[in-house]
């Protein structure tokens, strides 16, 4: 382990930037200039502590002794990594659509909005190298609180009432998510991120059990059924915020933390004695098929992407609750795969909004005629989460599969399967509508428009990434996917 | 060491007495020359509590006799970790209070009681100062009563005439509340023939089974209660803080009823023992059920508050109610979050205080429903809001947190979830009340009917609530400091058992 | 307020001992029974007999608003004067031996105790002096 | 049995007397509703614990706590809790001098010192 202080620039950087853009608010250009400016530099920092990861090794720095159990510290580890990397680049890329969306719509506050942004990515890298449960934590808490100026943007009474919602949901969480921690402290005296777990040899069963369930609901912003109505509501937002709450940070931290909690915290051989992986299983099974069904009925576009959010995050849910090698493979590089093909979905959400201010589903006949780019990413994209080739989700979806059958459950597979099933139902009359139907009448297409090239770049980069990574799987997740699965297993099963 | 310091704990009294009468007297040549000395003498106090507080971390504690005469025949002024911090929170709290009052007072007080109000202000924070460094219980209680009686007559001093009776009621009660610890002191003194503290906790053990004894016990505890306003025992705080001038609600919400919290703490732990509360006379677990009675009940109330004043008037109860639980569960971590939250509640409360007098002084009003779309005309304000806001609550990093934390640790430790559930969830009611507010503040748009002005507040009344938004994060950050002083004060009030 | 002779010829018979008495209640704190805070409230309740007899004018054209809160002033100047010197002579507060013993005078700390006593006293009687003219001096109560 | 009970509050009447005044004092603070009336019930109260230290204090047969020039092995009473009570009076009076002028400020703004009455007056707009 070596210690540096390159973890902590993805930390400052933004929180210097959130500083600048609250200064040179009033220049548009300035703002947005410094937002994509530390956007790019930040894949650069991040990219650059990649090889000595790659290598096995990791990168730690300790801040401030902060509490007991926990100092503030940082630590760089494969699995954190995937979270960094998946954030980073699609911050990035998200700032670049936000600049475009934000502008063609003329919505105020503009100056807020790139200042929670910033701050709330650099929280969502504090999660992503924390190096304990303490330091997960803040950031864990600090990124509710800056994305709930996000969520309500808009300020009208719709766009509170979900703020309400999605505050008492996620601080909530963040009680249960304290309240573990300090047991866990209180149970062994630390709460340092130990691959294998550190939990094993303490406490009573139940004691172990109830904690789980305990850290669970604190990991309410993974949004597992019954505890995902904070998602749909906060649909309300701009679609730049919704594509940050569902790919960039906001629920990626979520299933981020279940995953660190399993493999640092309990350690798979513990959640295996204590039937936690059963627990995680029905949890996860029950979510992704109630929230495919909950798609179906939708109308909204966006709401009905929040619903596919749900379902697909739950994957990761039951690929960790195989507690097998395919599996956990399958659940980490799930997290990037599906960040990368929401986001699309989203942004394409965003460029229809744009381009025709239709959010309903069933308006959207034809809409792909005079949308073509907007259309067709789109229909990638949600090929690719249905898990056709060429796209990345196929392959976090074999392993699942996989993982299933090695672990003798059959059950799983028929999950992972009538899933799949249930999202083309819903993804596919999507496309149909936009692509194949044909529009009422010849003027009701009238005054659509393709969305802005900014928001255009986007689009095409993450189609590009996810079909570039399905052929070239290794790098860098399913590499650092199975360097981090060596360290919690001790170099295999 | 230098004689000057040597003297420090009594020039931090005498000397601020003397200027408050020399304010009196400057006043009465100009009425402009009171505020400066008052300002002054302030910056005095907070500075020789300073030097204070580094001597005794290098030096251990400060014993000064009066008059020469040791304990049993004289009064000692003692000064160890705990109160040094204690006076050095309570100095800093006041002198910002001082820098704030400036502009603070004038639409409360009536320019010709400007000089009176200063002169009580500075004979209520030297009563404080008094209270907390004293080694004598009965001199506590004369102090105590200093401030207790600056503080009715400054509650009763504004302008406006709800003041008064709330003014009269907070007398009363506190009066009820002087008289049982003043007779509880009786008890201790019949037990034991010792007034000073340090002799008292050495004579007590040995009838720790005497009726007197757990007599004065109970009548010191019902007494500071009322005077910390400890639920059930609150009655006279809503109003009071309501209908108060701004700038003495803040001082009675963040200063003296920290150091009434101070007292009772001292009282409980220093005079009478751990071992006491836990064993020979167990009342801990009471304690924590009436505290975690007090959180909720304090938090929920506060909930349904249209005024803004009252709304943080009752969250001081349900804040209170922290306190209180720390000293119910008794173990290291939770006194250390219990002092820790005396800072805590003295800068977020402060800052939530100050920005109501802002609001106050600048649009008149203080309901809730009012306040839309202040953010764009007072946004500073409104931010240093949010963050005090955001500390109470208990979101990291913020002081509000640590203390949380190591309140529920100990919880956690003492094998108490039940309590800790309950401290968790009254900050969860705390994002009700808090967060209503913010979300009015951030939303709508400015009503130009029911605001006077729609400025910034001015810059004096300004730096105090920012300099305390600041504090509130990065106390929180970097919480060893105030910790380095914590742990030793927690040592010493456990270690005395 | 209509004049009763009766009262205020005892009123003027009697002032003047109650003063003396309050005096010798303050010299005599040093060594036994007394002190500056009865002798001062002993010399304020003079005034009330004052204000009884002859009036508010009566105590205001001896000791006014002002005058009452010099002196309240000036007493707690003397009180806290002499403890202050304690610490001049290297003692502490109040510590009247320092003094004794820097100067090798002896007795003289009974003498310091007087002074202070004396302090005490002026700054009681000036405070409830004060405080009886805040409340006579109300619209529809005592008038002359 | 009966005389005994006589027996213990005889002997101990001075503390009878002093709960009993404490009761009259809160009763007067907490029942009556003219305000002075409760500043009285107030005074009465303090006197009370006035009563109660100056009690416990008393050495049957000692004298003045005062040094004679051949005073040795006199009984003497105890002196500090009288002059516990001398600054005890202060703060009282000070109390009531507090007390009393707000209740002066009350009867000049509402023209009422009843707290009922009081509360009447609050109500209307």
């Amino acid at each position: 382990m070596t210690p540096g202080i390159l973890p902590l620039l993805p930390l400052l950087l933004p929180i210097a930037a959130a500083a600048l853009i609250l200064v040179v608010g009033r220049h548009e250009d300035l703002r947005e200039s410094v937002t994509l400016g530390t956007a790019g530099v930040m894949v650069v920092v991040v990219l650059a502590m990649l090889p000595e990861i790659l290598e096995g090794g990791r990168i730690s720095i300790t801040l401030l002794p902060l509490l007991p159990g926990g100092d503030l510290a940082l630590r760089v580890d494969a699995f954190g990594m995937i979270f960094a990397i998946t954030a980073s680049v699609l911050w990035f890329l998200n700032s670049l659509y936000s600049i475009g969306y934000m502008r063609a719509l003329r919505e105020h506050d503009q100056t807020r909005f790139y200042f929670c942004f910033a701050i709330a990515i650099a929280a969502a890298m504090g999660i992503a190298f924390s190096a304990n449960l303490v330091t997960l934590f803040v950031f864990y808490e600090i990124l509710t609180l800056v994305t709930y100026p996000l969520v309500v943007h808009a300020g009208t009474p719709e766009a509170l009432q979900a703020g309400r919602k999605y505050l008492a949901y996620l601080l909530g969480g963040g009680i249960c998510l304290l309240g573990a921690t300090i047991i866990t402290y209180t149970l062994t005296g630390t709460t340092e991120f130990i691959p294998g777990g550190f939990l094993a040899g303490t406490g009573t069963g139940l004691m172990l059990q109830l904690l789980f369930i305990l850290y669970m609901a604190g990991f309410v912003k993974a949004a597992w059924m019954p505890f995902h109505a904070w998602l749909p509501a906060a649909m309300v937002a701009p679609t730049p915020v919704s594509a940050f709450l569902h790919a960039v940070a906001v629920v990626t931290a979520g299933v981020f933390g279940v995953v660190r909690i399993a493999g640092w915290v309990y350690g798979t051989e513990l959640m295996a004695v204590l039937g936690l992986g059963t627990v995680l299983a029905v949890i996860a099974s029950f979510t992704i098929i109630t929230a495919s069904l909950f798609a179906l009925a939708e109308d909204n576009l966006k709401r009905r992407l929040a619903y596919s959010t749900v379902s697909q995050l739950s994957y990761i849910l039951l690929g960790v609750s195989m507690l097998s090698m395919a599996g956990l493979t399958g659940a980490m590089v799930h997290i990037p795969f599906h960040a990368f093909l929401k986001i699309t979905l989203f942004f394409g959400a965003g460029a229809i909004i744009v381009g025709s201010g239709r959010e309903a589903i069933s308006e959207m006949r034809g809409i792909g005629r005079k949308m073509p780019v907007t259309a067709v990413t789109f229909a990638a994209a949600a090929a690719g989460i249905c898990g056709l080739p060429p796209f990345c989700a196929l392959i976090s979806k074999v392993y699942l599969s996989v993982g299933a059958v090695q672990a003798g459950e059959v059950i799983l597979l028929g999950v992972i399967i009538a899933s799949s099933v249930l999202n083309v139902a819903y993804f596919f009359p999507i496309i149909y509508t936009m692509i194949v139907a044909r529009p009422p009448d010849n003027r009701a297409l009238g005054e659509v428009r393709e969305a802005p090239f900014t928001m255009l770049i986007p689009l095409i980069v993450t189609v590009a990434i996810s079909i570039a990574i399905f052929f070239f799987p290794a790098l860098p997740f399913l590499d650092l996917a199975g360097i981090a699965l060596a360290e919690i297993t001790g170099g295999g099963f | 060491m230098n004689p000057v310091i040597a003297h420090l704990p009594v020039l931090l009294l005498v000397l601020p007495i003397i200027a408050a009468l020399l304010i009196l007297l400057a006043g009465m040549v100009n009425r402009n020359f009171s505020y400066p000395i008052t300002l002054a003498t302030i910056s005095f106090q907070f500075a020789s509590s300073l030097i204070i507080m580094v001597s005794v971390m290098t030096g251990g504690t400060i014993h000064y006799y009066l008059g020469g005469w040791a304990p049993p025949m004289g009064i000692e002024l003692v000064i160890d970790a705990f109160n040094s911090y204690v006076l050095v929170v309570i100095l800093a709290m006041a002198l910002l209070i001082a820098v704030y009052a400036r502009r603070g007072t004038a639409l409360d007080i009536p320019p010709e009681k400007t000089v009176a109000f200063f002169v009580v202000f500075q004979l209520l924070v030297t009563g404080l100062c008094g209270m907390t460094i004293t080694g004598d219980i009965f001199n506590l209680y004369v102090f105590l009563e200093i401030a207790s009686i600056s503080t009715y007559a400054l509650v009763a001093s504004g302008r406006n005439t709800r003041s008064l009776i709330a003014g009269f009621n907070y007398l009363v009660l506190g009066s009820i509340a002087a008289g049982l610890i003043v007779l509880g002191i009786g008890f201790l003194y019949v037990a034991t023939g010792t007034l000073n503290m340090g002799e008292l906790a050495a004579m007590l053990p040995a009838s720790y089974g005497l009726a007197t004894v757990q007599a004065a016990f109970l009548l010191l505890m019902i007494g500071f209660s009322i005077k910390v306003a400890f639920f059930p025992l609150h009655l006279w705080l809503p109003d009071a803080y309501t209908e108060s001038p701004s700038v003495v609600t803040i001082l009675i919400a963040t200063a003296t009823s920290k150091v009434t919290a101070y007292a009772m703490i001292r009282v409980i732990f220093s005079v009478f023992t751990l071992q006491y509360i836990t064993e020979s006379f167990p009342v801990t677990e009471m304690i924590l059920v009436i505290a975690s009675i007090a959180i909720i009940a304090g938090a929920v109330l506060a909930i349904a508050q249209d005024n803004l004043k009252r709304m943080l008037a009752y969250s001081s109860i349900s804040q209170m109610g922290y306190i209180m639980f720390a000293i119910g569960i008794a173990n290291q971590a939770a006194l250390e979050g219990g002092l820790l939250h005396i800072l805590a509640h003295a800068v977020m409360k402060g800052c939530l205080f100050m920005v109501a007098g802002i609001l106050i002084y600048r649009t008149g009003t203080t309901a809730i429903r009012q306040f839309s779309g202040l953010s764009k005309t007072m946004p500073f304000t409104c931010a240093a809001f949010v963050l005090a806001g955001v500390s109470m609550i208990g979101i990291p990093p913020t002081i509000g947190f640590m203390s949380k934390y190591y309140l529920v640790l100990g919880a956690v430790e003492a094998g108490q979830y039940l309590a800790a559930a309950v401290l968790l969830i009254g900050s969860l009611l705390a994002v009700v009340y808090i967060w209503r507010v913010i979300e009015i503040m951030y939303s709508g748009s400015h009503q130009e009917e029911t605001l006077h002005t729609g400025a910034e507040a001015p810059l004096s009344m300004l730096v105090p609530v920012l300099i305390l938004a600041a504090s509130c994060l990065f106390l929180g950050i970097f919480v060893d400091v105030p910790l380095a002083i914590i742990e030793p004060a927690v040592t010493l009030l456990l270690g005395v058992g | 307020m209509r004049e009763n002779v009766v009262i205020r010829t005892v009123a003027r018979l009697s002032i003047p001992f109650i003063q003396l008495f309050s005096l010798y209640v303050i010299v005599h704190g040093a060594s036994g029974a007394g002190g500056g805070f009865q002798g001062g409230v002993v010399f304020a309740a003079s005034f009330i007999l004052m204000l009884i007899a002859f009036g508010l004018s009566g105590i205001r054209s001896r000791l006014g608003e002002k005058g009452a809160m010099v002196l309240a002033t000036v007493g707690l100047f003397i009180y806290a004067g002499i403890g202050l010197l304690c610490t001049l002579f290297s003692g502490n507060y109040l510590e009247y031996a320092a003094i004794e013993s820097a100067l090798g005078i002896p007795h003289i700390h009974a003498f310091l105790i007087d002074i202070v006593e004396a302090g005490i006293g002026i700054t009681v009687m000036a405070v409830m002096t004060l405080i009886i003219l805040d409340f006579a001096d109300r619209e529809g109560m005592i008038r002359d | 049995m009966t005389e005994e009970l006589f027996t213990l509050f005889l002997s101990r009447y001075n503390y009878w007397m002093a709960i009993v005044l404490m009761l009259i004092g809160l009763y007067a603070l907490i029942a009556k509703q003219n305000l002075i009336k409760k500043i009285i019930g107030l005074n009465i109260f303090q006197t009370a614990i006035f009563l109660f230290y100056i009690s416990f204090a008393d050495v049957t047969g000692g004298t003045a706590p005062i040094l004679l020039p051949e005073g040795t092995g006199a009984l003497y009473v105890n002196p500090v809790p009288h002059v516990l009570m001398l600054t005890a009076i202060v703060v009282g009076v000070s109390t009531t001098a507090v007390a009393l002028s707000i209740v002066v400020r009350i009867s000049r703004e509402y023209n009422v010192i009843d707290d009922d009455e009081l509360g009447e007056v609050m109500q209307r707009p």
